[in-house]
């Protein structure tokens, strides 16, 4: 590696604190995911999504983004980058859980729908794209009382094709609104290769609603976090939406459900795996003369130490009441009314 | 108190709460301009272009970015150019907008108006008349409103606008310019959720909304000459419904009428119909009674199946005689 | 007969109807490697990846292409992986597939099938569970078919393959693995329109339709030793409603309890309840009773929140006994 | 004008025949649309949605297409469209008259809704966009029992933004149907201006579904005669669906319930009057020497002729009955399914 790639966080601005933070989200994302995988094997947990192979992207997007300031709309793969804008582990395990903690639905809600007013993160839903239009309507509205922040969505290829991505582009792009979307292309939807499922290149889309496309390495987190702070300067200077792809692999199953013999084979799998963006990442700190062997294993040690903690937390936490199904249906009726009124 | 028509009256309701609130702001196809059917009309001069926001042709989006901007703490009123074309949003209505308070646990909520101008004026055919209220009927979450005359439909909206859960509006478009009636000048509401007895009566309780309480009460006029008197619940709000109201008017007479333009079967006058089979079996003196729109896809654009198709005084009357006579 | 699962059943109706004419394919996300749910396993190999096709994340188009296709003249099968995922297909059905044979006086029709694997088995949280099929009622010009066991699954889908207009098909994920039974060798159909007395009582009637029937079952052989006996009606198609069955069901016992797991307000059970309440309230001994999930928007992913949501045999059971007794 | 311009028909392929009845189609489809305007004012008909300013893209449209052969998805404005495809004025104004006898509903949909199953024209319903799934779907169909045929269809720029239109492109470029996209893009979705409608230009679309874009002059009938001719055989060749932008203006308001002025100047209006394709037209057969004012008077009055005969028809042909209400809601028990089995 030459001297230029093991600076290249310095030349976009990433002190290096930054930078070893940003492979310590992936790094405990990644744990999150592996711990899940077992604790549902185990039946523990009923069900698990993973992001495996994904983090460096959402990683990447998280940090040229402003906590406490911009609206985040991820989809349920995005679990590092939840956990770089504020989630805790603790809060994805009570959402494992299905605890009543739980701060992204009091365990109403599958794993991986995210909500957390606070932190920014709009709550999701399953029926993949319907947040991409709410990106749009936040940022319409942050136009409308000239605050100044972006909304950041993404999605996946297969979630692309959907007509109200469509709709929302067209929309952010009449307006020239200040959102964010990002594609994260994993090459499959479930079972779907992406040449069944998307015609033409995903990036290309952008030039038919008239603001620009890029394509990024979605297993480089330095390039994803280029391409999202440049995206969000254009956002804030009132340039526009920007749509980047960032191209990646599905390293999991779809799914705890899935099986994924069955429609790609262990050796393509496996090719992807040797490209693993936490381990490049790690190469890049040690490239670089940021980390060491030792520092790593200290921090695997420390991860693996909250993330007990977290688990145990979200297994001994009590489950919402039976009836609690009644509640939060409407407002309670002096609630939020007044607040606005 | 002016007299107005139910057209100004929503007009009136979206002017004085976008005065009142710098949140409220309203989008649509063609809502600059006034929209196609005039319910804005006069507001972009008022307020601007960016809170009178023409939109493209989408109405998912209309939706889904009402649905954002609201979560993010405005309070968005979208336009349906009309109720026939709220259909590509449903998604967005039933998945999203009802569903935003309850899944997030009370942390984010959705308070969004869609204004959707429903039933058939006549010339309307099958995608300009259509009642779509009973599909979104039955979605806990949502509201559901469909005022009957100009102080309910002010009221109503302005409620709407206030509320802090996703509300559908819906506004027959006969009443538009057919319907006028007294407006207070002050600022007031019609609480969602309460059904209004638009006449006392003793022999028969017709339980409507929208247009055919107008025509029931005429009809009731017609009755009472010949000896029969209606008592007549417009129930406003279709969701959540008033049950102590209905249960009550039914109570009151025994004999029970249900009427909308709405087809049929499975539609708000059998959720009405059923109420009253589990909870009032015995104070019936008479099987519930049904005049609703025939279960066709929609009204035909000829006048004869036109006029075979839609409610009237004469069939409401009809209705009605028959039930008291029962 | 062999014994199969509720599963297998619709397969083999897709299999058979296949074979039987190259007009019929399936369409739909991840149908080729066997469907999530696999529903459509093993048809690939047999019929070739065009007529097994994996269509791209979009249910729009995944309906509104199977209707092009049909008006064609071909017998598309679309399947909607989970029915939660039905809405951003709702203006192609409601718009599209239920008014074409109507909107062109009979020059066009369109025979497609949609299938869509409905209601919770535990742990699908709010969007993998929910019961949507009273969005689509009430749309005349759709046919909504919702069976219970092996031999209704098969025989319908198989009618609903061949029948010329559109058919919405609600297979109960619970009864994919939960519910066997015998199905014919030989080639048959179960009628749409149709419903069935699963069980002859005297003492109560329930009138249910999917997996609520299999509970009314169970308890009723529990209700039985307690000395009480249920005739059971398994609707089996929902749209058009078959009164006739219905009100001759009701009429047996005078006292009607109406299941489903779909919310209660607006559902079908109100369309039932109002059927009986127009047509028999002086055969009634008992208020109609209903026992359907709680009008809140969908179930909860954590257990005791699941458990108060979804029906069981044992609230079926307490809701039939209160009944006999009352 | 040149003599290349002159003669540019008969390089496409085109007599002078097909040339003459292509303006005869234009001027037929004119005067109809001004006819309803008469009736409509009258109160003679209930409404009127006009095709003015759109005719040329329209026939030049249909004269590529293989009649009896290829499938048409017309729009509501598509008078000049359907008029070449075989509908006679009559059925037009059966329908504008709503009376039993009209192919396209039986009196049944508002007029402008085209549906005429001999002819290959499906049925159409007011919201916009929904026929571009049904258009793939029935090149699916095609393409599934290897006939050659390619389906059209059309849309105002406005419903361009649908979701429908995303997702039945996507589709399309995936299997590489034979459909033809064309969206006559007449700047206007009734009061909304093409800037405040659509993001970027309509034909770039094309390229993130991977198929070639087209943008031809909507007011000229020969280029778009080239271009949907070519689309038509890429199609046939295999190598899957074109995007044609047919660019023009529409002169009339949007229908007769709508009042332009309240968004237009009279100015605009009449600047693209001075550019009506019709008049173009017929310059062309003159300068080409096919036409003469003398051949116009007499074509003129002969389809005053017919517009009499079929207005005369359309008036006093029958009403359907009232009970026809109930009918064709679903098949006749015996009909179609036996058909079928
Ligand atoms: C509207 C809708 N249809 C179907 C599904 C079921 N489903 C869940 S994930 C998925 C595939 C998504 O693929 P992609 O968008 O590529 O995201 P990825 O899972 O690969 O990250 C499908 C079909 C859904 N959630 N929503
Ligand atoms: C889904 C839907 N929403 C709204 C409408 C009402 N509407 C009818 S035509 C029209 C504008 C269409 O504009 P465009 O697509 O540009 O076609 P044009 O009328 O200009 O030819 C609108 C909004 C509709 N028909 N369908
Ligand atoms: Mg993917
Ligand atoms: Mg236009």
């Amino acid at each position: 590696m030459s001297i230029g790639q093991t600076t290249k966080h310095r030349t976009l601005g990433l002190t290096d604190e930054q930078v070893v933070h940003m492979y310590r989200n992936m790094l405990t994302a990644r744990k999150f995911d592996e711990r899940c995988l077992l604790l549902q094997r185990a039946g523990k947990i009923p069900f698990h999504v993973s992001g495996i192979g994904q983090e460096a992207a959402q990683v990447g997007a998280a940090f040229a983004l402003e906590h406490g300031r911009d609206f985040f709309l991820p989809y349920y793969r995005d679990y590092a980058f939840v956990l770089s804008v504020g989630m805790t582990l603790k809060d994805l395990m009570l959402a494992a859980f299905t605890k009543a903690e739980d701060p992204n639905s009091g365990g109403r809600q599958m794993p991986g729908h995210f909500s957390h007013k606070r932190l920014g993160i709009v709550t999701g839903s399953s029926p993949v794209s319907t947040q991409v239009p709410h990106a749009v309507g936040i940022a319409l509205a942050g136009k409308m009382k000239r605050q100044s922040f972006v909304s950041f969505t993404t999605y996946g290829e297969g979630s692309s094709n959907q007509g109200d991505v469509h709709e929302g582009m067209n929309f952010a792009g009449v307006h020239k609104l200040p959102v964010i979307f990002m594609c994260e292309n994993n090459q499959y939807a479930i079972s779907v290769p992406l040449h069944k499922q998307v015609a033409g290149r995903i990036v290309d889309r952008a030039l038919g609603y008239g603001f620009p496309g890029v394509r990024v390495d979605g297993t480089n987190v330095l390039e994803v976090y280029e391409a999202v702070k440049e995206a969000r300067e254009r956002a804030l200077r009132g340039d526009g939406p920007t749509l980047i792809e960032a191209v990646m692999y599905r390293i999991a199953p779809h799914s705890t459900s899935d099986d994924d013999m069955l429609y790609r084979t262990k050796e393509e799998v496996e090719y992807h795996r040797e490209r693993d963006p936490v381990s490049m990442m790690k190469q890049y700190l040690l490239d670089s003369g940021l980390w060491s062997e030792a520092q790593d294993e200290a921090l695997q040690a420390e991860i693996k130490r909250e993330m007990n903690e977290a688990t145990q937390y979200g297994d001994l936490a009590p489950y919402p009441k039976p009836e609690d199904t009644l509640t939060h249906v409407y407002a309670d009726e002096r609630e939020d009314r007044d607040q606005w009124l | 108190m002016a007299v107005i028509t139910y057209l100004e009256a929503i007009r009136s309701a979206m002017d004085e709460e976008m005065a009142r609130s710098g949140d409220v702001f309203v989008l649509g196809e063609d809502v600059g301009k006034g929209g196609v059917l005039n319910a804005t009309k006069g507001l972009r001069d008022k307020f601007g272009e960016d809170r009178v926001l023409d939109t493209p042709l989408a109405e998912s989006a209309i939706v889904g970015v009402a649905i954002g901007a609201a979560m993010y703490g405005m309070r968005p009123v979208a336009e349906m150019q009309f109720a026939d074309f709220i259909f590509p949003a449903t998604n967005q209505i039933i998945s999203e907008a009802a569903k935003i308070r309850y899944r997030s646990n009370n942390d984010w909520n959705c308070p969004i108006v869609i204004r959707a101008p429903y039933g058939a004026t006549g010339g309307g055919a099958l995608y300009h008349s259509q009642c779509p209220e009973s599909v979104f009927f039955g979605t806990p979450g949502l509201k559901i409103v469909a005022p009957s005359n100009p102080y309910d439909a002010k009221g109503l909206l302005k409620a709407a606008i206030r509320d802090p859960d996703p509300v559908l509006f819906f506004e027959h478009k006969k009443c538009y310019l057919g319907v006028t009636g007294p407006v207070p000048d002050e600022d007031y509401i019609v609480p969602i959720g309460k059904a209004d007895v638009k006449r006392e009566g003793r022999d028969i309780t017709v339980i409507s909304y929208g247009l055919t309480v107008q025509y029931a009460l005429q009809a009731a006029e017609q009755l009472a000459k010949e000896g029969y008197s209606a008592h007549i619940l417009d129930l406003r709000t279709l969701q959540p419904l008033d049950v102590p109201a209905i249960l009550e008017a039914a109570s009151r007479t025994g004999k029970v009428l249900i009427a909308h333009e709405d087809n049929k079967t499975g539609g708000v006058g059998a959720e009405v119909a059923a109420l009253i089979a589990e909870e009032l079996l015995y104070d019936l003196d008479a099987p519930v009674m049904r005049v609703c729109g025939p279960d066709v896809p929609a009204v035909g654009m000829n006048p004869p199946m036109e006029k075979f198709f839609l409610p009237s005084v004469d069939k409401m009357l009809d209705a009605m005689r028959k039930l008291a006579q029962y």
